[in-house]
Formats: C-alpha cells, structure tokens, sequence
C-alpha cells in the first residue's frame, strides 16, 4: 500500500490532463466527477497510507519513483518521502481540498469555465502534493512552483475583468521573488553540502556547520524568503488580499487551507537549519508577530467580508510562524491543520453567503441573516469561535500551545507571548465584528430569497464544523520529526496566564459586541477625531504597503522600461551608419566629373606621398 | 559518411524542391518535408551508432592540403543533440511555412533546406576552416528567407543581420588563422583539425585577443547583449518559418561554438575572461528581459526574451562545470523549443490578423481557447515552470554557475522573476482582459487548425520530457562534455607548471 | 675636361617636369595640356639621359627612344580625341568633359 | 646577346598573341566581317591560352633581359589571354548593334593584351613600360571606341580623355621615378636593383624618391586612393567590354608587374615605402567602399568596389616582406585569379543585358531580375557574393589567403581595415541583390531576350570555376604554391 503512493499526486494529476485534453466539452456532471473524484480518490488512498504508516511503526518512508536529473555529484530523483508532517499535511490537502472540490461543484454550477476550473484545482492539489511528499528541495520547489502557477491562474479566473489579472499577477510575481530568493538558497545549500534531498543536507548540516555559523544563517534566511513569499508574511505580505479576486473555492483552499501555510511546512521541514541559525529564528518569531499584529489591525478596518478573512489568514499564519520561531514545531503544524478547518469553513461559509446575495462582498450591504442563512450562520458561528480561540474550540488547543511555547522561551518570550495574546485580543474583535454585522442588526440592502445549497455544498460545510470543533483532540504524530530540540513537557504555568489567554479573546468578542451589537458604542464616534480617521484609512490601506512598494519597485521598473524601449545599445550600432554615410557624402563630393580637379588630386596625393616618405 | 549524408540530403533536397516548383507549386513543400524526415530517420541512427572514442561517427578526408585543411565532420552526444534538435525543428518550420509560404515556395524551401544543411555542418565540423565555411554558408539562404519573405521592413531587417553575423564572423575568422598559424610556429606545419590545434599552447598576450575573436563571434549569434540588436529586428521581419529556425537553431549554433570552441581552446583566457563573461551574461539577462517588458510588437518582445534566455547558455558555459554546462545544454534545447514555439504563435496570430501590434489585441480566450492554452504552456516554459525542460535548464545552469560566481549567480537569477513579470504581461494582453479587435475583423481570428495542433502538441510533448525526464538528454550529452572538462583541466594544469 | 655632375641634370628635368605638371594642372585648354603631357614625358626622358650619362650605358639612352615614341603616340590618339572633342562640343576646353561625377 | 632560336619556344603565347592581333589587321583590311574578326581573336587567343598552359610544365627561363617567361608568368598570360577571350565573346553580342566599324575593337583588344601578355612577363623596366604603354594606348582606343556612334548612350569621349590625360600623366611620374632609380643604381632590371653592385646603391639620393614615384604611377594605374578619381568616371563612360578589361586584365597585369617589382627590388626594406603602401591600402578600402555605398550606377559600384580590392590586395604585398611571408604571394596570386573571375563575371552579366546602344547600368533596372531571367540573377548573385567574400565561392578563398597573409606578417591595422572594409562592401553588394529578389516592378528597363549564347556559356564557365575554385581550390592552390615560389 505505501508503496503506492506516487498514485496520490498522480490521480489529481490525471484529473488535470483529462480536463484540459477534452477542452470543456464534456457534460457539467462527468467534469464534477472527474474534478472532485480524482481528488477524493487520493483522499481514500491518503487516509489508507497513513493508516498502515502510523501502525507500520517506522518513522518514515520513502519510496523513488524514477531519477529525475543526475548530473555529476548534483542527483535529485522523483521520490516521495513520508514521515508524520508530510502525513498530516496530505491529510489536510487531499481531505480538505476533497471538502472544497465538493463544494466547488455546487458553487461553480454556473459558470462557463466549470472545466477549466476543476483542471486548474486537480493541477494544484497534484503540485500541492509534490510539495509536501517531495523528499529533495528541487522537487519541493516544483510542488512550490506548481502551487504559484495554479493560484496565479485561479486568481485570474475571470480572467475578463483585468483588475483580477492584476491580482494574479501581482499574486505570482511577489510570491516569485520569495521563490527566487528560495531558489539561490537551494544553490547555496547544494555548493556547501553537496545534495539537495532534504534529510541528507539536513544530517550535513548539522554535521558540517556549527550554530551560527554563516552559512546556516545565509541558508535559512533564504529559504525564509521563500517561506515568507508564500505565506504573505512581512515583507510579501502585500498579494494575499488582492488574491480575493478568485472564486471563493479558491480562497478557501489555496489562500487559506493549504497553500499559504506551504511556508510553515518548509521551515518545519527545514526546522534543523532554523535550529543552527537561532538569530534567524528569532527573526521568524517577530516576522510572526509582526505581521499578525499589523494584519489584526488591518482586518478590523476591512469591509469586503472576504478581505477581512484574508488578513485574518495572514494573522493566524502569522501565529504559526510565531509558533516556529520559538521553537514550537508541531504547535505550529497543529495550528496549521485546526485553521485549515475552521478557515476554510469560513472561506466555505462566507461563499454561501456571498452567492446567495449575488456577488454581495460588502458586509455593510448584509445583516440580519441569520434566518435567511441558517447553515452559512451556524458555520460562521462555530468557525468564529474557533478562529478567536474559544475554549476548547481546535483553535483553543493550538494557539494555546503556540502561546505557551512562547512564553516557555526565556528573555523576549514573555513580549512574544504578550504580542500573541494582544493578537488573540484582536482577533475576537475582527472577527466578531464580521460575524455581528452579517448575521444581526437589521438588513442593510440585500434581501437574499433563499440561501443556496445542496448536499454537495452543506455537507462540506458540516463536516468542516466538525472538523473545526473537534480538530483540536487530535495529536498529530510529529514527535520523530522533531524530535531535535524540542522538548514534549507539558507547559506547566500559572492559572493566570491560561485566564489571561482564554480571556482576551472574549474580552475582543465583547467589545465588537458593544460597538456592533449593542451599539452602546459607535464606530462612528470613534470616527470622530481626525487622528483615529487617519489611522483608519492607513490600517485599511494595509499599512501602505502596497503604496511603498510602487514607488519602490514597480514604478521605477515600468519608468525604466518605458525609457528604453527602442533599446539604447541599437541606437549605438545607428551611429556606425551615420558615419558611413557621412563618410560617403563626403567623398562623393569628390567625385566633381572634372579632369583638373583629378589631376590635382593626383598631384596632391604625390606630393603628400613623396613628402611623407622623405620624413620618414 | 552517414553525417555527410545528413548534409548532402538537405543540399539535394534543396535544390530539387527549388526545381519541382516548375511542376507544381505545392510541390516543394512535400518535396521538403520528406526530405526533412529522411534526414531524421538517419540521425536516429547516429543515436544507435557505436562509439569510435568519443565520435558517434566521424570522417577526415584532406581537402586543402595547402593549409592543413580537412573535410572533418564528426559528432558525439552533444553534436547529436544538437542535430536533433535541427531536425525537428526543421521539421516544425516546414510546418508553420506549409500555408504561410504561398509565393516562391520553391527557392523558399530550397533556403530553407540549406539553412538547416549550414547548421549541421556547423554542428558537426571538428576543422575550424569548415566549421567557419559552415558558419558562413548558413547565413546566406536565412538572408533571403528574411529578404524575401519577410515582413514591412525586411531590408533592413536582413541587411543588419548579415553585416553583424557577417562582420564578426570575419573577426572569428582571424582569430581561427591566428591559432593555424600558432600551430604553424610551434608544429611546423598549418593545421586546422580541432585536435590538432587543442594542443596549441596559446599562453602569452595575444591569447585573449584571439579568444576574444571567437568570444564576439559567438556571443554575436547567441546572442548576448552588446551584439544583440541585430536580432530583434531579424525576429520580427522574418517570417514565422525563418524565427523558428533563427531562435530554435540559428542561436544555438553561437552557444555550440562557445561550448565546443571559444573555451576548449583558450582554457587560461576563458578562466581569465569567465567574471566579464558571465557578468555579461547576467547582465544581457536582466536588460532584454526589461527591454522585452517594454515591447509592443509581439515578436519583438519575444525575440528580446530570448536573448534574455541565452543568457543562461553564457552563464552556464562561462562557469564551466558539469552542472553548469548540462544546464547550459539543455536550455539551448528547451529554448529550441519554446521561442521557436512562441514565435509560431506569434506568427499564427499575425498569419490571422495580420498585426503584430499587442495594443490592438486583447481578450482573445474565449474566442480561440486552444491557442490560448498552448500560448499559456509556452509562456509557462519560457518562465521557467518546473516540469518543464526550460526550468531544468536554468536550473542546472545556475546551480553550476553559483559554485563559480556567486554575485553575477544571484543577479541573473533575479532574471527569473523579470521572466514571470512579462511572460504574463503577454498572456494579459492578449488572451485576458476584455476583447479588443482593432484593425482587423473578428472573423479573421480562427482557433488552431489540426495542423498547427499536432506541431503544438509535439513540442509541449517534448517540453515536458525534457522537463519530467531529462535524463535522457543529459546522459547523451554527459560524455562529450566530460571529455572537454577534462581537456581543459589537463590543459589548465599544464599551464600552472 | 670637368664634366657637369648628373645632379644638376636631374634637377633640370625635374624643374622641366614639375613645369609640365602644373601646365596640366592650370590649363584648361585641351591642347595645351597635352602639350604639358609631352613636357613631362620629356622631362622624364632628360633624365634617362643624364643617368645614362651617369653610369655610360646605352639602355638609357634606348629608353629615352623608347619615350619619344611613347609621347608621340599618345599625341596622336590625344589629337584624335580632340578633334572628336571639337566636332561635338566645338570648343577645346577640358571642362566640358564633366557630364560623369559622383 | 642575341635571341637565339630556342628564345622563341618560351615566347610562343607572345608571338601568338601578336600573330592574332597582325591577322585581326589583315583580315579587316581584306574583308570587314564582325564575325570573322571576332573568331580569329578568339581563336588566337584560345591557341595561346593552351600554349601558355601547355608551356607551364617546362618554361622557365630569362628570354633578353627584358622578358622572363616562368610558370609563374605562364601562369597569367593563360589567366590574361582566356579573360582576353571571353571579353572578347562579351563584345560581339555587345558590339552587334553598334552603326559603324566594329572589328577594329578587335584589333585594339588584341593589342591590349599583348601588352599585357609582355607586363606580367616582365621584370624589367623598358618591359614594363613596353607592356604599359601597349596596354593603356589600345585601352584610350577601346575606350573611346564608339565614339563615332550617335546612339552611344554613355560618353565614350570624355572617359577616353580623362583616362589619356591622367594616365599619361602618370606613365610620366612612372618614368621619372625609374630615371631617379636608375640614375642612383645603374640598372634597369629589377633583379639588380636590390643587389646593385655599382655605388651607392638604394636608399641614397633620390633613390627612394624614386621608388615613391614608381608606386605612385602604378598606384595610379592600379587606382588606389587617393589616385583613384579617375576609375569610375572612366568605367562608366567606357563601352562595356573596355571596362570589364580595364577592370580586370589591367589591374591584374599591373599588379603582377607591381608584385615582382617590389619583391625583387626589396622596395619594402624602406620604412617609408611601406608607409607609403599601407597608407595606400587603408585609403583605397575605406574610400572604394565608402563611395560604392549609396552609388546608384552599377558600373560605378564595380569601379569603386574595384578600388577597394586593390586595397586588399595591397595588404598581402605589404605582408610579402615578411620573413615568414610564404603564404603572402600565393595569397596576391589567388586573389588576382579570384578578382579576374568574379569581376569578369559580374561585368560580363551587366554585357549579357545590354548593348552598345543600351546600357542596363542602373542598379534600380535590376529590379526582379531574380523572377524574370533567374539564371543571369543567380550568376550575378553569385559574383557579388564572391566580390563579397562569401563561401562556396573563390572570393572567399581568396579573402582568406589575404587575411592569412595578413595574420602571418601581424599586420594587424591593416586586418581592421580589411574587416571594416567588407563590413560595409556587405551593404552595397546585398542592396543590389535586394533589389534583383524584389517583385518585378510594371515597367522594366530590362530587355527581354538577354545576351546571345556565348555569353550565356562564358558565364556559365565563370560560374563554374567560381564555385569549383570556391569548393575544392586545393589543385590550383598547389600550382600557386609551385609557381609563387619563383617570385
């Protein structure tokens, strides 16, 4: 059975081929088969792996399918590697991206491209997989690369309107800069340790390179540039909202279930170079922090109920990294998997919602939909709640251990700590926010007729409430992964810290209460002084990030360009001619037809010749 | 004998194509075709050829025995590629021409054949005066296929690529006279065999300029920034057979020549000469790809993002180690394949609406969804998409490159990112967005016919065997390119005594 | 009895020479500068002269024979064209001959 | 010394020549028939042609101090008399429509040539200028040969006087600077010059001044810049059959007597005639091609293009001091042969298209050429890439003897020129077959039945040896090898 698992990229894979190869022309329902099935079938197959893996008792497997490049010392094959982090991340990948693909053929049923759509997800969940079974960093960056390339296409679904190519593109280039930067790390690693599969260089480096030693720091910062590409943190932060755009399938599955979180997983992957670079992984941390702070803020001034998820996704990748930064690897994979449940089910929800009002994003246009919706409210209920942490909610369990991980770190620990829970405090704001204005006070605008569905929509929908209720009493089997470091201790603090961290978030449940619910405070009277307006519109815009990146980057790129498009180094070679033709004209004018003036020259060039070679 | 064949073939081919117009216009190309499959059957043999020493096959006969010049074809696994590589995409040309090419298809197909005869020479002559004999003999037939077939501004267009290949071809070739004449002083007898002058000791002041010769010679064909310019405007004049074979083969013969000649030969100058070398590369990298960004003709943009490619070649080779070299390789192929593909679509769309002007285009997806998949693989390739042989390429190529220079390493790395920002730009400007039609009636934009289909699908076919399986590529080529590292490390060695 | 020494004939000639090349160069007249022409070849045939003189051969001397023939026929085939010249144009000035240039 | 019987033997190509020529002269005074005269020019010319090849394998001797008959003159009195020959066959479908006497060209022709015959046997002075002046006053005669004729499009006269004027000034300067020579040597045979046992010897008094007029006359007669004027004023002026022998038996004979003047008498021992020459060389390239640029006139375009070859030439003279030189005079010798062939032949297509009565000489009439009459196209084309140095012909053989020739001497300077040279050659040559592969434009100068079949085969057997020669040159290189050793 292990040994079958080069068919699990392979089913989506066929998928992909089948769909594109017939060009649209088969029948809605074939396509619906087709595109969820080749994914549920690798679901099956993942779920039977894993099973006879956990009971196999090894720590991991691996299995070539065939060399892919051998040239000189430099070999990379196509093999899957399977250990407890690439089991749960295929776990997560085929059986939630199943959920969605389910999902998709209700939300998609009318619209054109219902083929080119479910090709475009097979393609990604066939690269998704490669990324996280691959057991060499080039096939981990073929996976990487697949996942840009799918999302980039995704986002651009409706490919029509070009501010959704912008996306894409937008998308696709910020992400390639991270991939870039992944890539010389790559090249930096294979010249120092001289192999590229993951668990030979990881064993070298430990051997080779001492804690802190340059390279290791050189290293890992690259491949956290990759890292932080991918997973739309500080500084590459700026494409994931634009990347709304797509299809709302697509934000839950790409933009917050499995591809983004493609960051985390290399850095767990790759955790022992973070360990011989602990600056780095500092740095790790406080990117974490950093960027789940900004993003809290963010969200708390969106108004497109999709953005608002975004950067709440941004946020909650912002814990994990946290939760790498200090240490906390299997936290960090634990949070991973809990919000690939409840976000997507957000994401899931928020796609009911927006269908039934008609392509309805404004959440100032909603409310009071708690009737109109059931099922989208009892999911947003449950996946709120599970967002914000709340008790024994999966988000709970994992941001609790992320948080306590941190707070385990002696000297800034304590600050990372406190960040998260300001963070958490955050999150219960925004997220309630969201929930409140959509579901309660009175409708503003749109009167949905009835909240669309079906099995194939709702279904999706339940499990994933279960998911994100009960994720949290799972216990991933990371322990041989991590067993570096790490040490499994329960966290043993204080009552108050737990009070502390439970409390926050509700504290941010009740204040979105009152300033929404309750109205006993008014948004508006915050609006009231000219400051707060400033900082709305600063946090709304992002932090301006977008705005310091044009002037930085994209201007000077297209002004560049746009000087120089007749290429200056053409004109040089026009100047040669120039003086050709010059020369000519001159000449020619020699050529007067006249004998004397012949003669002359005759005469002149003896003169000049005779007098020449009497001088030297 | 059987490389003389391949040769002989195409020069007969030619000519009786040229001579069955007479019959029957539609004649030649059949006439073309056959003789382009001939000529692949017979390279397959060469793939089962058992190796004499490093040559699959190899022949020496004297030929101007005044100067030590002899008829010395021969080719290994390199070599091999390399004709492969010709014939398929001779093959691929005929196939973009068979309904282009309506007037004069006969001397069309008859230049076009002796291109391609050029070209195998080129790849296949080991004695420095035929290989410069070939070097000059597949210009010609190109120049007329720009001249005369060409597009508004074809003079110009042909006229500057035959000055510039023609111009620095003569500075190779004394380059090639200097190093006979070095065999001269210290053998005592002219030689241009290639074996004969890797033994040349070139040390001393003059080397760099003489390696310098061949340097321009080739970077001028691949081409590389500063001698590039020729080629945007030879791209965009010829007609869409002519860019097939110019950016698919014509090129690669420069980056041959730099593989097998320019560095084998002047180990010490080319060790000197690599930081200029492959600062040029990054730097040719960089600049077309930004150039190509500002492009408005389609073809044009094209042809700067292949400069942009071969900067890779230069890079690879300049760095000079197996991976490198391999990358090196095996991006001239992938490239082969995805510009000359790109340009058949870029000549399918002109071929349809007879602009090459990207402003007027736009939205065209729905209205020809083939071509835009096929036109999204290719952009896909040419960004260097794992899976496919492009990316390999670059891979490799860089992985070698940054063992021997990092900074010049990381800049043309950078280059990558430059690739997806107008790759992209294309696919958005003329397949998304909203539909634009201007200057030409929508009737006129047909999707891709079954012709232009199966082509499409053999190239995307080996794109993605390159990409997927590269092994068998990089196992032929391997032994050749083994024998030069190991020249040049004896010849190296030699000098540090 | 003191012999003149062979510079002072060559000077001579090329006095007589360089007279006949600014002849050709100032006239316009066809004939004149045919006669210059024949001026310069002379000078040129003093010279042999007096190098003949120098060295006591007789080759000089023969080509000096040689000259004078030379000069004579290129005056006849000159005279012929002239009057050619003359019937068309019906003037003997060598700047009419200027309908080529470039 | 008295010529003996046996003196003759080597002379035969000569006395042939001279027969023909007497014959031509007799047979027109007996009977005017444009055929017959053109057929025993021929016919004599073909005899010596043969003769002359035949002799190679065993004359090599010094007939008179005047002539030396060795392989190495054989050599080109073969490649004089069968140019010679095919001018010849040009002329008489070119002469054809001429309204006056025709056959006297022939006789002119046949003059010419013995002149040239004697200038490339020549290693003497009172030779050279015998030769010289042989040559140059039937070449006044040919060039003003129609001038009689009212429908003469061009004008004969004017180049005809131009060409006297000049020329004889220069066979002036030529004559002067032989008497300073040989005021200072004493001798006037080449040999000696270098090794004059009397006196002084070179490189005193005006000796070297001398020299310089010597060059000055030949490069005069050879056009190279800056006495160059004259050339394409005279080659368009002329009927078409004088100028491609001007162009071609003029400048090869010269060049000839030029390359054993100046090995033999060690001229280049002097720095400043070597100044001299390469200053000589860079002009003539730079101006030949710099003028052929943009001209519209074809016959222009050869003229300048003309001067630009002797510019090439120039180099592998000046390389032929070198100490290794071995090379450097097979390359002038191949490259004479080579220029001999393809100017040959690119006049010989402009002959095949016109007449005397008209001239197809602007490149604009070439237009579509290429898809009316292919075979004179594809011949042109030929010739002009040859002219261009390009593969598969002779003149890329012979571009790359002079580039040897010059790597051999490291004259590097003078390689530069060369390359820039044909750099901008490449423009005027490709532009006119630009315009030959253009669609065939509604009213055409061209007439439609072009040239008669003998120039049809002279063109076809030029076409031949240029590609022969440009393929597999590796016999005639070996008689070049064998014969140049004897300069």
């Amino acid at each position: 059975m292990l040994d079958l698992i080069w068919l699990l990229p392979t089913f989506p894979l066929l998928g992909f081929l089948v769909l594109v190869l017939t060009a649209g022309k088969l029948p809605k329902p074939i396509v619906a088969l087709i595109g969820a099935g080749s994914v549920g079938a690798s679901f099956l197959l993942a779920a039977l792996i894993a099973f006879q893996f956990a009971n196999g008792g090894e720590d991991h497997y691996v299995r070539e399918v065939w060399t892919w490049m051998a040239v000189g010392d430099f070999r990379s094959g196509f093999s899957f590697y399977l250990d407890g982090l690439s089991m749960v991340m295929m776990l997560i990948i085929t059986g939630i991206g199943f959920l969605i693909h389910l999902y998709a053929t209700g939300y998609m049923a009318d619209d054109p491209g219902y083929s080119r759509f479910f090709s475009y997800m097979n393609l990604f969940v066939a690269a998704m997989l490669m990324l996280v079974l691959g057991d060499n960093l080039v096939l981990l960056y073929l996976g990487w690369e697949g996942v840009g390339l799918c999302s980039y296409l995704l986002i651009g679904f409706w490919y029509t309107n070009p501010e959704n190519g912008y996306a894409a593109r937008k998308a696709f280039v910020v992400t390639r800069v991270g991939d870039t930067s992944m890539a010389i790390g790559l090249f930096l690693l294979f010249a120092q340790l001289g192999t590229l599969n993951i668990q030979d260089m990881l064993s070298a480096a430990e051997t080779e390179w001492a804690v802190g030693s340059g390279f290791a720091i050189a290293a890992s910062l690259l491949l956290l540039g990759g890292a932080v590409g991918k997973s739309a943190q500080l500084p590459l932060q700026t494409w994931l909202p634009d990347a709304m755009a797509g299809p709302t399938p697509i934000s839950a599955l790409i933009h917050a279930a499995t591809m983004v979180t493609a960051g985390v997983y290399l850095i767990a992957r790759t955790h022992v170079l973070f360990e011989l670079a602990p600056d780095v992984q500092m740095l790790v941390a406080w990117i974490g922090l950093i960027t789940l702070l900004m993003a809290g803020f963010t969200a708390l001034t969106q108004s497109d109920i999709k953005r608002v998820l975004a950067y709440s996704t941004v946020s909650q990748i912002g814990y994990m990294f946290l939760g790498l930064g200090v240490g906390a690897w299997s936290a960090a994979i634990f949070h991973l998997m809990t919000h690939a449940f409840f976000k997507a089910l957000l994401f899931l929800a928020s796609g009911t919602v927006i269908l039934s009002l008609h392509h309805e994003q404004d959440i100032f246009k909603m409310g009071n939909l708690r009737k109109k919706l059931p099922v989208s409210f009892l999911s947003f209920l449950i996946g709120s709640l599970a967002l914000t942490a709340f008790p024994f909610t999966s988000g709970y369990f994992s941001k609790d251990e992320i948080l306590l991980g941190a707070l385990a770190l002696e000297g800034v620990g304590t600050w990372l700590w406190l960040g998260g829970v300001l963070g958490a405090f955050f999150t219960g704001i925004y997220t309630f926010r969201l929930f409140f204005l959509v579901f309660f006070g009175e409708s503003r605008g749109h009167e949905p007729d009835k909240e669309v569905g079906g099995w194939h929509m709702n279904g999706p929908l339940y499990l994933l409430m279960v998911g994100a209720l009960l994720a949290g009493f799972l216990h991933l089997p990371l322990e041989a992964v991590f067993n570096h470091g790490e040490a499994f201790e329960e966290h043993h603090v204080s009552a108050l810290v737990h009070g502390f961290m439970i409390a926050s978030p509700l504290i941010g449940i009740g204040v979105s209460y009152l300033f929404y619910m309750s109205g006993s405070l008014s948004v508006a009277g915050l609006m009231g002084n000219p400051l707060s307006r400033l900082l709305h519109r600063f946090w709304h815009s992002g932090w301006g990030m977008d705005w310091l990146y044009d002037r930085l980057f994209v201007f000077p790129f297209l002004w560049l360009a746009r000087i120089n498009r007749a290429d200056l180094i053409d004109r040089c070679y026009g100047v040669l001619v120039e003086l050709s033709r010059a020369g000519n004209e001159l000449l020619v004018r020699t050529q007067t037809g006249y004998l004397r003036w012949y003669a002359l020259s005759v005469v002149g060039g003896l003169v000049l010749i005779v007098s020449l070679g009497v001088l030297l | 004998m059987i490389l003389v064949a391949l040769i002989a073939i195409l020069f007969v081919g030619g000519l009786l194509a040229w001579a069955s117009e007479r019959i029957n216009p539609a004649l030649p190309k059949y006439l073309a075709l056959l003789t382009i499959l001939l000529d692949l059957l017979l390279m397959t043999q060469l793939l089962q050829a058992e190796p004499d020493g490093a040559w699959l096959a190899l022949i020496d006969v004297e030929w101007l025995p005044r100067f030590g010049i002899g008829f010395f074809l021969a080719a290994d696994g390199l070599s091999t590629l390399l004709l492969l590589l010709t014939g398929f995409l001779g093959l691929m040309a005929i196939g973009s021409a068979w309904e282009e090419i309506k007037e004069r298809s006969g001397f069309f197909y008859f230049n076009l054949l002796w291109t391609l005869a050029g070209v195998l020479g080129v790849f296949t002559a080991l004695d420095l005066f035929l290989f410069f004999f070939f070097w000059e003999v597949m210009l010609i037939p190109m120049y007329f296929i720009i001249a005369i077939w060409g597009h508004e501004n074809k003079n110009y267009a042909a006229m500057k690529f035959f000055i510039f290949t023609q111009v620095t071809g003569m500075l190779m070739l004394i380059s090639i006279l200097v190093l006979a004449y070095f065999h001269y002083v210290q053998f005592g007898a002219f030689s241009f065999d290639y074996r004969d002058l890797l033994n040349v000791s070139t040390s001393g002041r003059l080397e760099f300029w003489v390696m310098l010769g061949f340097f321009i010679g080739f970077t001028t064909k691949l081409p590389s920034v500063p001698f590039h310019s020729w080629l945007p405007d030879a791209h965009s004049q010829a007609p869409t057979a002519g860019s097939v074979i110019l950016a698919g083969v014509l090129l690669k013969t420069g980056a041959y020549g730099l593989i097998r000649f320019a560095v084998p030969l002047f180990p010490e100058a080319s060790l000197a000469f690599a930081p200029v070398a492959m600062a040029l590369a990054a730097f040719s990298i960089l600049y077309c790809a930004k150039v190509a960004f500002a492009q408005t003709d389609i073809k044009r943009l094209i042809a700067y993002t292949s400069v942009s490619h071969m900067g890779f070649v230069t890079l690879g080779v300049y760095a000079w180690n197996e991976q490198a070299l391999q990358g090196a390789v095996m991006t001239m192929l992938a490239h082969g394949l995805s510009a000359a593909a790109l340009f058949m679509l870029a000549g399918g769309l002109q071929y349809r609406i007879h602009t090459r002007n990207m402003p007027d285009m736009g939205g065209f997806w729905p209205r020809v969804p083939r071509m835009a998949t096929v036109a999204v693989f290719f952009s896909i390739a040419a960004l260097g998409m794992p899976g496919l042989g492009n990316f390999i390429g670059e891979f490799l190529a860089l992985l070698g490159a940054f063992k021997a220079n990092i900074p010049f390493t990381v800049l043309a790395t950078c280059g990558v990112i430059f690739a997806a920002v107008y790759s992209l730009w294309v696919i958005q400007k003329v397949f998304h967005g909203e539909f634009r039609n201007e200057g030409f009636e929508e009737s006129s934009l047909a999707d891709l016919n079954r012709r232009e289909m199966v082509y499409f699908a053999a190239m995307m076919i080996g794109l993605v065997w390159m990409g997927m399986y590269p092994q068998s590529f990089l196992d032929l080529s391997a032994g050749s390119l083994n024998n030069l590292l190991a020249g040049t490390q004896e010849l190296l060695a030699l000098a540090q005594e | 009895m003191e012999s003149i020494p062979y510079e002072h004939g060559l000077i001579l000639a090329s006095i007589l020479f360089s007279l006949g090349l600014i002849g050709v160069l100032t006239r316009r007249n066809i004939v004149f500068v045919l006669m210059s022409l024949e001026i310069m070849l002379n000078a040129s045939g003093l010279a042999f002269i007096v190098a003949a003189a120098r060295w006591g051969h007789a080759e000089g001397q023969i080509m000096f024979l040689m000259i004078l023939t030379l000069a004579a026929a290129e005056v006849a085939v000159g005279l012929g064209l002239i009057i050619q010249m003359y019937r068309r144009f019906q003037t003997v000035d060598i700047n009419v001959l200027s309908e080529m240039k470039g | 010394m008295n010529i003996t019987l046996a003196d003759l033997i080597p002379l035969q190509p000569l006395l042939i020549v001279t027969g023909t020529a007497v014959v031509t002269m007799l047979a027109v005074a007996l009977k005017r028939s444009h055929g017959l005269t053109a057929g025993i020019t021929v016919l004599g010319l073909l005899v010596a042609t043969m003769v002359a090849a035949e002799l190679m394998a065993t004359a090599n001797d010094q007939v008179t101090p005047l002539l030396i008959v060795d392989q190495y003159s054989l050599f080109f009195t073969v490649v004089v008399c069968a140019a010679a020959m095919f001018i010849t066959i040009l002329s008489y479908s070119y002469l054809a429509p001429l309204d006056d006497d025709k056959e006297e060209f022939y006789l002119l022709l046949g003059i010419a040539t013995i002149g040239a015959v004697v200038m490339v046997s020549s290693n003497h002075f009172v030779s050279t200028v015998l030769g010289l002046e042989t040559l140059s006053m039937s070449l006044y005669g040919m060039v003003a040969y129609p001038v009689h004729s009212a429908k003469a499009v061009k004008f004969p006269l004017e180049a005809s006087v131009k060409y006297l004027v000049l020329s004889a000034a220069a066979s002036g300067l030529l004559l002067f600077g032989m008497a300073l020579v040989y005021a200072q040597t004493g001798t006037l045979a080449f040999a000696d010059i270098a090794s004059s046992a009397a006196t002084a010897g070179m490189g005193t008094g005006f000796s070297v001044i001398g020299l310089l007029l010597i060059s000055v006359g030949m490069a005069f007669k050879l056009s190279l810049a800056p006495f160059h004027m004259w050339t394409p004023d005279v080659y368009e002026g002329a009927p078409l059959p004088a100028t491609s022998y001007l162009a071609t038996i003029g400048k090869a004979a010269m060049f000839v007597v030029l390359l054993r003047f100046v090995v033999a008498s060690n001229a280049l021992a002097f720095e400043s005639v070597v100044a001299v020459f390469s200053l000589l060389a860079v002009a003539s390239i730079l101006a030949g091609n710099l003028l052929a640029l943009l001209q519209e006139n074809l016959k222009r375009i050869l003229a300048y293009s003309s001067i630009a070859h002797m510019g090439y030439l120039l180099i592998a003279i000046i390389a032929s001091y070198d100490a290794e030189g071995a090379v450097s005079v097979e390359a002038v010798s191949f490259y004479l042969l080579a220029y001999v062939i393809m100017s040959l032949g690119a006049f010989a297509v402009v002959a095949a298209l016109s007449s005397s009565d008209s001239e197809v000489d602007r490149v604009a009439d070439y237009q579509g050429l290429f898809w009316r009459a292919p075979w004179l196209a594809a011949v042109f084309t030929a010739m002009l890439l040859s002219l261009a140095g390009i593969p598969l012909t002779v003149g890329f053989i012979g571009k790359f003897y002079l580039f040897f020739a010059g790597v051999e001497a490291s004259l590097w300077l003078l390689l530069a020129a060369l390359v820039l040279g044909s750099g901008i050659g490449l423009y005027y040559y490709l532009r006119i077959v630009y315009k030959m592969i253009l669609p065939v434009p509604d009213s055409s100068a061209l007439p439609n039945s072009a040239g008669s079949l003998g120039s049809h085969s002279v063109l076809a057997l030029l076409l031949l040896l240029l590609i022969v020669l440009g393929v597999y040159p590796a016999p005639v290189m070996a008689i070049i090898e064998s014969i140049s050793t004897l300069i």
